[in-house]
């Protein structure tokens, strides 16, 4: 008797190797593989949104709701109707209203999340590296906190000067077009290298995650064929 | 006409969703029911995005498209997983199962892919970018980090050489909120641009 | 004053500045840097359209980006200023998410373009929103394989999206084809830097309505950002000044 | 009028504008071009064709378009045959909208189609104007040039009063397309003089009429140009054209390994038309805008190719074969000598220590904010804190803000033999971290999440842990939960790509503790027990990372130096 386990491990085992084959060339077998994959997580998202969310934030309370909370319950339901009746191309312009709906939520929850959950707390962190109570906390290396403290707002003004859209305001051609007004160009030399620094650092653990998924497949096929033969 | 109300929708929601923000208490319940119906409607957009899925597949088999065999490998798979879904619930094992060991291996295996790619990238940097200020602190930041990460430089606890290191290991961290405040500043005037319609959200010009 | 107050001031200010460079002082040109990524970007759709390929538009994971405000909106303010009237007639442009809310609005913004310009029955093809799956992975998965199935000059990626797109742009390149990167998480930007000569990094992303499409109201938002970035960026300084003489 | 004209695309541009408005060049210190007055008589009708009009795209595209409010009543203008033959489908004497559209257009818009009808308007007006008898028909003058031009070629007499229906006997008839119906219009016998030196010129250049088919004999010059489109491509080697070639830079040789330039036909002077024609000034003039016409049809277009390099390939499959090799062997050879044990940071040291210190009944709510792809290494990076946890009787609860989250706190929490309570799957991350971390400072009823969970939240915490597999995903739920609920200590496991950005986090005190990345794993687990299989692990790890630094010193070695002067694209 075959057990689940040695099932899936097999079909695991297959399937790896049908998508570690593109690494070879795209072939039938890695298309195959990806399409079981899509087909399958639709599907799951599916039963998920219907009973994670739809049920329980829809159905299930419009059963327990009174009258007057039901009538606020239709809202949901109707821009929910819209929106999958607007997908008939005739019928296109009623699903502009859900989305105008979802455009200004999206647009509110942008502008608060930048102001109120990015800008302000990474300012109020930059300037926290000046808090002379923190830099005076202890006697030794002090020196060190200092120097935190100044690359802190050099770096930070330098890269937000290199983001700099615009061209000096004055005519140029078009050799001159990467080019910034003056101060800010100096100041983006400085970001470009800590932009650099970030972004090396950062794939140093993306190749290393993903490298950690290869070891992950090698082992995996190792031991299945180490099984296999072992078996045999 | 119809581009109006439209607008108004979009400034209303906004608005008020805006002001909650700031009137917290007063506004905590009108902002909790505009974010379900927000949420339910983001539900339904992802059931739209399945519907415009298993659309194209339909397509594609229907019009014997380059691929059409893969739409119907992906169709029978989709059908195969929502029935068992509904069927037998999502907490069943078996379906756990099902979802779960075509997940890893196949997502794991792309990940992987990642890997041999950036392998490959890594190949490239300077031919594609060039020596700029960038790419020589992109290389000798990837470098020391992997450095860091395989053990091969230690420092001693309560060293100076433990606050260096410490130094160099948060100098990351420093391009990384000029970006994130810059992202944030960006995020804030797209959001207004939707929010005035400056950008509409229905493709008329 | 609070750091809330301060928040709100940010956002007062932002406003004003858009709404008078957008409706009062209606630029008409404000010189815009990395105009090469746009020059290359019409030339590799130019050329993708007179050899008969296919454009992918990219528009990213999500709507509601998490640590990136706005990246789902930015991808659909780039992605309309991309839509111009020769890809509608060519119709060989796939705009494609994991997102199905991003998805239904893409289709809108084309619905709403083919409505109001085009006689659908001259059309050979349609340009058509899809989504090749729901998961990061599963999508991904989808696109490596269209990419391979079909033939694709030009790729561009927008909104939010992950390292894992570096293996989609290996491909165009293999196809022959040219790969741009607008936005994207630090992750996704780290990965591409090495092999994606077009990229618009951090903020920058937030330009590329303009550079696409250079219409006034583009070109004022573009300036209102340049406006407060100065104004931050002294406000920073002054800050820090402030802090270290212990005044904050 | 005086234009600027941009020096990318060429593209006609007011003398006001400081960018291309086609492709955003910089047109500052270009100096504004005048355009030539147009000349004096008949000419200017006869110039149909300016540069822009050549555009074949745009007027094609505009054939299309309709994207114009109409002012004028299209039953007004002119009729002039531009549907037959292009819209064979359509049923006969009934005006396609299309057309309708293109007529419109011709009165309110300036693009390349509208203006073109309104000079062939002009032109028909001001030639019947001049002389009643010349020209009064337009298109039919033009279809009589093309017989009579197939006519000479086939050394036949030209027979000016042929009826044009009967232009091709021999024409094989398409089953699919209706059968044309005659141009109606007087006979244009005194257009005869004007019109035979079209059909020389024609003749001259070798060009094989486009037209030729059932449909030749209603088609309207337009039709004619849009058709020398389709044909173009197979009569780019005409030896009746004289060209030279330049090297045209198509913007690929940015593109990593190789330059591509292709060599395009241009036209450097204008056409001299054979003096056996004996030509007017006006012949002449049409003969240079026809000849500038087809050999712009003729020539290729700026068509970018990346001539494919072999050699690259072979490089990637080299440095593949290596790193699975090398990986392979480091797998799967024995001992664990000279392994380097990598040290642990200080935010996984204060996680564990922190862990340590829980109670053994702890209420615990762990959020799973990976994805499946990243199980393995959470999986290791999870081990030491749920080894800690197992035999404990803690109450865990899971929240996910990814899809598969439930399925994964499954295999991870059941495989170590916890038991734990689910209360839901989040669409939006930054949503479901606002909704949990409402409930967990309140208690009260927090958006989007059904009442069960708000009961599983109205109960205070020991902790929360937080596994996720990247830094945005991880600093949502920190800036939710720590600004919401700063008494619920907070702990996250999270993969190596996440781990440089959230060290200030356990810096700063917002978080607990951090424990990520294999190299965490590692240096909390035993390298020298054989079971916990992270021995050959670590090393393979070592030899995949040690190949990537090689990779980037060969790549920067050999990379060619004259890269960084033009590899500034994008500004970098």
């Amino acid at each position: 008797m075959i057990s689940g386990t040695v099932v899936w491990g097999v079909i695991g085992f297959l399937l790896t190797v049908m998508v570690l084959s593109y690494l070879i060339h795209d072939s039938l077998f890695f298309r195959l593989a990806a399409y079981l994959l899509i087909g399958l997580t639709a599907g799951y998202l599916v039963v998920l949104l219907v009973n994670r969310v739809i049920l329980p934030h829809l159905i299930w309370p419009m059963a327990e709701a009174s009258w007057s909370q039901r009538l606020w319950l239709l809202i949901p339901i109707v821009l929910g109707l819209l929106l999958l009746v607007g997908q008939i191309p005739r019928l296109a312009q009623l699903s502009r209203i859900p989305l105008a709906y979802v455009a200004g939520l999206s647009a509110a929850v942008a502008i608060g999340g930048a102001v109120f959950g990015t800008m302000v707390p990474q300012g109020q962190a930059v300037l926290e590296a000046f808090n002379p109570y923190r830099i005076y906390a202890e006697p030794q290396l002090v020196w060190v906190r200092i120097l935190d403290a100044g690359v802190m707002i050099l770096g930070v003004v330098g890269t937000l000067s290199y983001f700099h859209f615009g061209q000096p305001l004055k005519k140029i051609n078009r050799t001159d077009e990467r080019k910034r007004p003056k101060a800010l160009q100096i100041l983006s030399r400085i970001g470009e290298v800590f932009l650099g620094l970030t972004l090396g650092a950062i794939f140093a653990g993306v190749f290393s995650t993903a490298l950690l998924a290869l070891i992950d497949r090698i082992a995996v096929l190792g031991e299945m064929i180490g099984q296999f033969l072992g078996g045999l | 006409m119809k581009k109006l109300i439209f607008a108004a929708i979009t400034l209303l929601v906004g608005l008020t969703v805006l002001a909650g923000f700031f009137f917290s208490d007063q506004l905590g319940p009108t902002l909790t029911l505009i974010f379900e119906w927000g949420l339910v409607l983001v539900a339904v957009g992802g059931l739209v995005g399945m519907g415009y899925l298993a659309a194209t597949h339909i397509r594609n088999i229907v019009q014997r498209k380059k691929g059409w065999i893969y739409s119907a490998v992906l169709l029978a798979a989709f059908l195969i997983s929502m029935v068992a879904g509904f069927t037998l619930s999502l907490d069943n094992p078996f379906y756990r199962d099902l979802i779960l060991n075509v997940q890893v291996p196949v997502e794991t295996s792309l990940l992987a892919i990642l890997a041999a790619t950036l392998l490959y990238a890594s190949l490239r940097l300077i031919r594609t970018r060039g020596w700029t200020p960038l790419t020589i602190a992109f290389m000798a930041s990837a470098f020391f980090s992997l450095l860091f990460d395989l053990g091969l430089i230690r420092t001693a606890s309560g060293t100076v050489g433990e606050q260096v290191v410490a130094f160099f290991q948060r100098l990351p961290l420093v391009g990384a909120r000029g970006v994130l405040i810059g992202m944030g500043l960006g995020g804030l005037l797209m959001g207004l641009r939707f929010l005035f319609s400056i950008n509409s959200s229905g493709g008329e010009r | 004053m609070t750091w809330a107050m301060v928040g709100w001031i940010i956002i007062g200010l932002a406003a004003l500045l858009l709404v008078g460079l957008t409706w009062v002082v209606r630029l008409r040109s404000y010189p815009l840097r990395h105009r090469a990524f746009s020059r290359h970007l019409n030339r590799s759709r130019t050329a993708t359209l007179e050899q008969g390929r296919r454009q992918e538009i990219v528009l990213g994971h999500a709507l509601w980006s998490r640590i990136y405000p706005g990246l789902g909106l930015s991808s659909l303010a780039s992605y309309d200023a991309l839509l111009d009237a020769e890809t509608l007639a060519d119709g060989r442009q796939t705009v494609s998410t994991n997102a199905g809310i991003l998805a239904a609005f893409a289709r809108q913004i084309i619905q709403g373009r083919y409505d109001s310009g085009f006689s659908e029955q001259l059309l050979p093809s349609r340009v058509r929103a899809t989504v090749y799956g729901p998961t990061t992975f599963s999508f991904n998965g989808g696109l490596m394989s269209d990419l391979k199935m079909q033939d694709y000059g030009t790729l561009v990626i927008l909104g939010d999206f992950g390292p894992e797109s570096a293996i989609s742009v290996k491909n165009i390149h293999d196809q022959r084809g040219e790969a741009f990167s607008v936005a994207g998480a630090m992750a996704s930007q780290a990965a591409l830097l090495l092999n994606v000569p077009d990229i618009l990094l951090g903020e920058e992303v937030f330009m590329a309505p303009a550079l696409f499409n250079p219409k006034p109201a583009n070109l004022a938002a573009a300036q209102a950002e340049d406006l407060l970035r100065i104004g931050l960026i002294l406000a920073l300084v002054v800050g820090a000044t402030l802090k270290a003489v212990g005044v904050l | 009028m005086a234009y600027l004209i941009c020096p990318e695309c060429g593209a006609h541009n007011p003398p006001e504008e400081e960018q291309c408005r086609i492709c955003q060049t910089s047109l500052v210190g270009m100096e504004p071009v005048e355009e030539p007055a147009p000349p004096e008589g008949g000419e200017e009708e006869l110039g149909l064709f300016n540069e822009e009009e050549n555009d074949l795209p745009d007027l094609l595209q505009g054939l299309k378009l309709e994207d114009i409010e109409y002012e004028i009543d299209p039953e007004g203008l002119p009729e002039i045959n531009l549907d037959d033959g292009l819209d064979s489908g359509e049923e006969e004497g009934r005006t396609p909208e299309w057309l309708d559209a293109v007529r419109k257009r011709a009165q309110v818009e300036d693009d390349s189609v509208g203006d073109l009808i309104k000079r062939v308007e002009a032109a028909q007006e001001s030639v019947s104007g001049e002389d009643q008898e010349k020209h009064s028909d337009f298109e039919s003058w033009i279809q009589k040039l093309r017989d009579e031009a197939r006519d000479e070629a086939a050394g036949n007499a030209i027979a000016p009063e042929e009826p044009v229906d009967q232009a091709e006997p021999d024409a094989e008839v398409e089953p699919s397309k209706p059968e044309p119906e005659p141009t109606p219009g007087p006979e244009p016998e005194p257009g005869e003089e004007h019109s035979d030196w079209l059909t020389r010129i024609r003749k001259a250049h070798g060009i094989v009429d486009p037209e030729e088919g059932p449909n030749a004999a209603s088609r309207s010059l337009l039709d004619w140009l849009v058709a020398l489109e389709d044909n173009a491509p197979g009569e780019e080697d005409s030896p009746a054209i004289r060209d030279e070639t330049q090297e045209i830079e198509t913007g690929w040789e940015r593109l990593p390994h190789e330059d591509i330039t292709r060599q395009i036909k241009v036209v450097l002077e204008p056409r001299v038309t054979p003096q056996a024609l004996n030509l007017t000034r006006e012949e002449s003039d049409q003969a240079d805008l026809l000849s500038t016409i087809i050999t712009d049809e003729k020539a290729d277009h700026p068509v970018a190719r990346r001539t494919y390099k072999v050699g690259v390939q072979w490089l990637n499959m080299l440095f593949l074969l290596i790193l699975v090799v090398g990986i392979s062997l480091a797998l799967f050879t024995g001992g664990t000598a000279g392994l380097a044990q990598p040290q642990l940071s200080t935010g996984g040291a204060a996680l564990m220590a922190w862990v340590d210190d829980l109670p053994e009944d702890a209420d615990l709510l762990v959020v799973f904010d990976y994805q499946p792809a990243y199980t393995s290494e959470m999986s290791l990076v999870a081990e030491p804190i749920l080894t800690s946890l197992t035999g404990w009787t803690v109450r865990v609860t899971v929240a996910s803000s990814v899809a598969s989250g439930p399925l994964l706190a499954d295999e991870l929490l059941t495989g170590a033999g916890l038991t734990y309570t689910d209360i839901g799957y989040f669409p939006m991350a930054s949503y479901g971290g606002f909704g949990v971390a409402t409930g967990l400072s309140t208690g009260q009823t927090a958006p989007g999440l059904p009442k069960p969970a708000q009961a599983m939240l109205g109960r205070g915490y020991d902790g929360v842990l937080v596994l996720s597999d990247n830094f945005e995903g991880a600093q949502t739920w920190i800036e939710q939960i720590t600004a919401r609920a700063p008494e619920t200590p907070l702990g996250v496991l999270a993969t190596s790509q996440a781990a440089p950005l959230l060290q200030p986090y356990f810096e700063s005190g917002q978080i607990v503790g951090v424990l990520s990345g294999f190299s965490d794993a590692v240096a909390l687990g035993d390298l020298s027990d054989s079971d916990s299989g992270l021995g050959p692990r670590w090393r393979a790890y070592q030899v995949g990372v040690l190949i990537l630094m090689v990779a980037l010193i060969l790549g920067a070695v050999f990379a060619p130096a004259k890269r960084s002067s033009n590899r500034q694209r994008g500004d970098k």
